[in-house]
């Protein structure tokens, strides 16, 4: 079946609703196409909050927010992204709460804030109150929210439509191919612009806080083509994941006062940031916690966790602000955060890159300022590069609103301009080929098994601490399970909700988002945000401030060209100079 | 911290044998649905999504239902568990069946079964859909936020919880027999609304609430409330909004 | 069947329990209204009641208006009062409990003339 | 709102308070015939014995205009509380537009007469 739109989004998290939204308010016919109902996206698991300099609570501005992001992405976020975003966010907040987003609220009926990790007043002399929360289900409400108001606008909705193709031509998007899973149609989508907003895709990891639909479908299809993912070696581990279970405990938590211990009840945290102590950035504690861990004071049965104390704090901030971390934990541990000590461990939580874009949300095809007209991309799958080498919490909800917001503007902006360019004769015929190609394949290897395999040397290998071996080894296996994928046996011949197919097909986007971050990874040799290696300790800011773009080599499988792109150090007004990063 | 209360280790729960009962329907091959029976290896702390995703990825591949998140926040696996609607992801194995007994497992009740637990949702959001379901101010907005005192943002704290997983409308005996009432999740959302200070539509939304299909139709029998895995008091809820109409209308 | 609590039990029975007394109160309204026919007619179909199944029947009715009386009752405390939702479940256990002492006494009653066919 | 597909979908989604005014009624009418149903079943089933109600005693109890009066305003509570109890429950099951709209007619009528019979019945003595 065909479809026309002037603006298609692909996917209904945060990113793509406010895009389609805005979109939509550009005078477009807008659709958006989704593999879930939109309900289901994974930003409704947000929980801290979106992080804004509205000075509720204590005085605030926008420049030391620009400030905070900067240094938390080791200077490896480019400084006109986070000047646009510190000053954007605020308007997107109150924006939001126009739209009826129920914040919690402070005694004076203004939108609530909290303190929250890496966020500072006066440019990192003390946490600030900034995050903006709806109790703990902040991205549940945004999710709602945005939801909510595109049903208003009447936006169409292809909800169950997995998207496989993108059809790009002459250095324009032209459209996509989606799968639907309800009838296993392929379906061909034309349209003038086209915006990704798919997520991310921790479920290349063992332990993640993402979802099973995590598996970065987008950012494959774009790199199938030869084009860049950007800084893939940067992938945030969450310090507080609920232990084995990788479900997240809400940075809030810490930011209400909770307390990192280790197995003797040593608030540890004092070691290693003597200052801001629990409230470090995601980066730091979670690389103290598994030294703790290394060095045998971790706890469990596997000494493979610490312990989150919040016993201290009154019951109602526990049972209130924090109700939904509580809920969790009384559910999958049985442990009561009011009087026990809750074990946690570090989760593979978050990409800080993904397909490489500008600040309009532009994607962009090389290092050097090429792009791909019509095609613009948002949210965690994308890069403009605000996170750098590590988010901070509660930037990226905030990423998902402002950027989101760009990206629908500018798409419905260049759809208003152009005409439709004419779709190639069967823009189906790649996805219908690799969709055919999995149905027949009748080898002996289990999906489950691959995957399997993925997310523990993925975990091991290229997880919180690095090195070159164990990374050059990793290279080799995951070739190794790209061949046997070949061989991936799918059973049900079926053709409505066939999810054994689509669990296969995200398998294989799954391999190359591992490939990619892999490769990047190993190229960088030296130590910044989320990228630590032990093998090269240090932040090299005289070989290693720039971006690293990863291609897929299209004459060799499995090899990955590197290439590079300037980090912007200046913004429009500010401009911070990169220094050690301590806190 | 002598005096503090160290939790057991709660990862080390014993292993145990379960005969996981799932009844099966592929409208593709099948005339009617039919039960199967998985033996299952597992541990008292696995969800009843692990246990599902591994039948699923290692015994029977075909097996088809929805799951996203795994805790609870996505609400995409609804699923009659046990005996009661549920979230997969949110029970664990040995809340609802014991060392060498069987778990039942059958697709929600009221909408139309696609393929094994896998149900037609449309109805449900067309349901939702029906109540408007979004903020509506038509006055122009202040520069910075409006302001709603703490108590005001309290009445919305329960119905703006909620997740849309259906567990609740599939759960009440009166949706059962007949789609045609609106459910208790499209109430829920009409409620986050009504009480909603900011909200200027509570009249028309009143008075959808006011139909045949509306609140009238719920004859108080907790299902709903007792299957909603966010704890959301659905039934003071409806009750609240019965209230809130009768009061509108004298 | 589903695994309800209380709250849907007490649902059901007060369903039945309503059907059921509005068929037998059509029926009593139709018998009674045969006076307008004269005694004959009327004892005829009276006389009826007297056979033990009627009466066994009759208590039954007797706990079932009980039942939904009180259950009535539970759901206007519900319908009205926050509390009442919140100790629904109590109670039904006092509605049902209250149910039973009522028929065990309307059996009680009833067990003599039953016997004594009178 | 929900789209209206036919008339009588136009008609009900047309602003209307028929369910909430039966919604109060069943409350109010409920709470009246605890006493009235429960005091007939207690005087005529419990405190004698139900073949105490010969024709002789019925009719001698009917001379007394109170009891009419008690007896009709039975009648006719019961009738409207149980029969739109009863619509309750064929709204509930009966799934097809046309078979709900044959059975309530039916059901109506029945109840109707006998409503009339018992009415005349008990105004005839
Ligand atoms: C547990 C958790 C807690 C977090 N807490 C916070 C926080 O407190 N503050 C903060 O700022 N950030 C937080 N984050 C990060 C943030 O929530 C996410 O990065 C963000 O929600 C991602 O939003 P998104 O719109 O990019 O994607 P998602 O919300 O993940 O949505 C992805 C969408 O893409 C669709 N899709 C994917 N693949 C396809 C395909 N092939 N075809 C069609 N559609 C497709 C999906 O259906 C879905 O609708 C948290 C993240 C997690 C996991
Ligand atoms: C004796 C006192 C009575 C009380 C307090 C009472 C109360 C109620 C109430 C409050 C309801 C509404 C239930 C709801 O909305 O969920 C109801 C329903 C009903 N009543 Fe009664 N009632 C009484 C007597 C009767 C009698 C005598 C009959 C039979 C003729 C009857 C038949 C019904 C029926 C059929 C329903 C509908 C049940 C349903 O929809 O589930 N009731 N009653
Ligand atoms: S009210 Fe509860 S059960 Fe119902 S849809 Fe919402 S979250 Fe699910
Ligand atoms: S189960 Fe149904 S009847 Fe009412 S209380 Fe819940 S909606
Ligand atoms: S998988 Fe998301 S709610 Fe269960």
């Amino acid at each position: 079946m065909h479809h026309r739109f002037d603006v298609l989004v692909v996917g209904a998290g945060g990113a793509g609703l406010m895009a389609a939204l805005y979109a939509a308010k550009g005078g477009a016919s807008v659709a958006c196409i989704t593999k879930l109902y939109p309900t289901r996206s994974h930003t409704g698991a947000a929980q801290g909050g979106i992080g804004a300099a509205l000075g509720n609570v204590q005085e605030d501005h926008w420049e030391w927010h620009m400030f905070d992001t900067i240094k938390g992405g080791d200077y490896l976020t480019d400084q006109d992204a986070a000047e646009v975003f510190a000053k954007d966010i605020i308007d997107a907040v109150y924006e939001l709460e126009h739209m009826g987003l129920p914040f919690s609220r402070t005694p004076e009926g203004k939108i609530a804030q909290r303190k929250f990790g890496g966020h500072t007043r006066d440019f990192g002399k003390a946490a600030v109150e900034r995050s903006c929360y709806a109790q703990d289900r902040t991205g549940h409400m945004i999710l709602q929210t945005l939801f909510q108001q595109n049903v208003k606008e009447g936006t169409t909705f292809y909800n169950e439509f997995h998207v496989t193709d993108l059809i790009i031509e002459e250095g324009r998007c032209r459209g996509v191919v989606a799968y639907h899973y309800a009838t296993g149609e392929i379906h061909t989508f034309h349209a003038k612009a086209v915006i990704l907003a798919a997520g991310g895709y921790g479920r290349i990891f063992k332990i993640t806080s993402n979802a099973l639909t995590l598996t970065g479908d987008l950012m494959s299809i774009y790199y199938r083509k030869g084009l860049p993912l950007e800084d893939m070696e940067f992938y945030q581990f969450h310090p507080t994941g609920l232990a084995k279970l990788g479900i997240l405990v809400t940075e809030g938590i810490r930011g209400e006062g909770g307390i990192l211990r280790n197995a003797d009840g040593e608030r540890f945290m004092e070691r290693y940031a003597p200052t801001i102590k629990d409230l470090a950035p995601r980066d730091i504690v979670s690389r103290s916690i598994i030294t703790e861990i290394r060095e045998g004071r971790g706890v469990g049965a596997d000494k493979d966790a610490v312990h989150i104390d919040l016993t201290h704090l009154p019951r109602e901030v526990i049972e209130g602000k924090l109700a939904e971390i509580t809920d969790l934990a009384r559910t999958y541990l049985g442990q009561d955060p009011v009087k026990d000590l809750v074990a946690i461990q570090p989760t593979a939580h978050y990409a800080m890159g993904g397909i490489p874009t500008d600040i309009n949300g532009l994607c962009l095809s090389d290092g050097a300022g090429g792009s791909i007209e019509g095609l613009y991309a948002a949210g965690e799958q994308a890069c403009v590069s605000l996170h750098g080498a590590n988010r901070l919490g509660t930037n990226s909800l905030g990423d998902l609103i402002v950027f989101g917001r760009r990206a629908g503007t500018a798409a419905a902006q260049y759809a208003r301009q152009v005409e439709y360019a004419d779709m190639p004769a069967d823009p189906e015929r790649e996805s219908v080929a690799t969709l055919e190609a999995l149905r027949a394949a009748s080898g002996k290897e289990n999906a489950a098994v691959i995957r399997r395999e993925l997310q523990e040397s993925m975990m091991n290998n290229v997880g919180i601490f690095r090195n070159g071996p164990d990374m050059a080894r990793q290279v080799e296996i995951i070739k190794d399970l790209k061949d046997r994928y070949r061989h991936v046996s799918v059973s049900d011949p079926g053709r409505r909700y066939n999810s054994e197919l689509i669990e296969a097909m995200e398998l294989g986007f799954m391999l190359d988002c591992a490939e990619a971050m892999t490769a990047s990874a190993l190229n960088r040799t030296e130590s910044r945000g989320a990228h630590d290696r032990e093998d090269y300790h240090e932040r090299d800011d005289v070989n290693w401030l720039k971006h690293t773009m990863a291609y897929k080599d299209l004459n060799k499988p499995g090899e990955v060209l590197i290439g590079y792109k300037d980090v912007a150090l200046k913004g429009y007004t500010h401009a911070f100079e990169p220094k050690a990063r301590v806190y | 911290m002598a005096e503090q209360h160290i939790p057991l280790d709660t990862h080390t729960t014993p292993p145990m044998r379960v005969n996981v009962k799932i009844l099966r329907f592929n409208p593709e091959t099948d005339k009617k649905p039919h039960w199967e029976t998985y033996p299952v290896e597992a541990q008292a702390s696995d969800r009843v999504l692990d246990v599902l995703n591994y039948v699923k990825w290692y015994v029977e591949p075909t097996l088809t239902f929805r799951r996203s998140c795994g805790h609870g926040i996505c609400g995409s696996d609804a699923m009659m568990i046990a005996g009661r609607n549920r979230l997969a992801c949110k029970v664990l194995l040995r809340d609802v069946v014991k060392d060498g007994g069987t778990l039942t497992v059958e697709p929600i009740r009221g909408l139309k079964v696609e393929k094994d637990l896998l149900v037609d949702m449309d109805p449900f959001f067309d349901s939702y859909r029906a109540i408007m379901p979004y903020f509506i101010n038509e006055s122009p907005p202040p520069a910075g936020e409006r302001i709603q005192s703490p108590a005001q943002a309290d009445r919305m704290q329960h119905s703006s919880n909620c997740i849309l997983c259906a567990c609740c409308t599939t759960s009440c005996p009166i949706f059962w027999v007949n789609g045609s009432y609106l459910g208790p999740a499209a109430i829920v959302q009409a409620h986050r609304f009504i009480f909603d200070s900011r909200d200027e539509a509570t009249n028309q939304r009143l008075n959808i609430m006011n139909q045949n299909t509306g609140v009238w139709r719920c004859r108080t029998a907790y299902n709903c409330t007792e299957a909603c895995p966010r704890d959301i008091p659905i039934t003071t809820i409806i009750e609240e909004v019965k209230r809130a109409v009768m009061y509108q209308q004298s | 069947m589903y695994r309800g609590r209380e709250g849907q039990w007490a649902w059901l029975l007060h369903r039945l329990s309503g059907l059921a007394i509005l068929a037998y109160f059509l029926l009593h309204v139709v018998s009674i209204s045969l006076i307008m026919f004269g005694e004959d007619v009327y004892m005829a179909v009276h006389h009826l009641y007297d056979l033990w199944p009627f009466r066994v029947g009759l208590i039954l009715v007797t706990a079932g208006v009980v039942y939904h009386a009180l259950n009535g009752l539970r759901i206007m405390v519900m319908d009205f009062t926050g509390r009442g939702v919140a100790y629904q479940r109590q109670m039904w256990y006092g509605v049902m409990a209250l149910t039973l002492m009522a028929t065990a006494y309307t059996t009680w009653v009833n067990i003599p003339r039953i016997l004594g066919g009178y | 709102m929900i789209r209206a597909r036919t008339f009588t979908d136009a008609r009900q989604q047309s602003h209307s308070n028929a369910e909430l005014n039966w919604w109060i009624f069943m409350r109010i009418s409920g709470l009246i015939l605890v006493f009235l149903v429960l005091g007939h079943i207690y005087m005529t089933f419990i405190q004698v014995s139900e073949s105490d109600a010969t024709y002789t005693a019925v009719v001698a109890k009917l001379q007394n205009p109170a009891w009419k009066f008690y007896d009709w305003t039975i009648l006719a509570l019961t009738m409207l509380h149980g029969v739109n109890g009863a619509r309750y429950s064929i709204e509930d099951y009966v799934r097809s537009r046309p078979n709900r709209a044959w059975v309530k007619t039916i059901f109506y009528t029945i109840s109707a007469v006998i409503f009339t019979l018992g009415t005349v019945g008990l105004f005839s003595i």
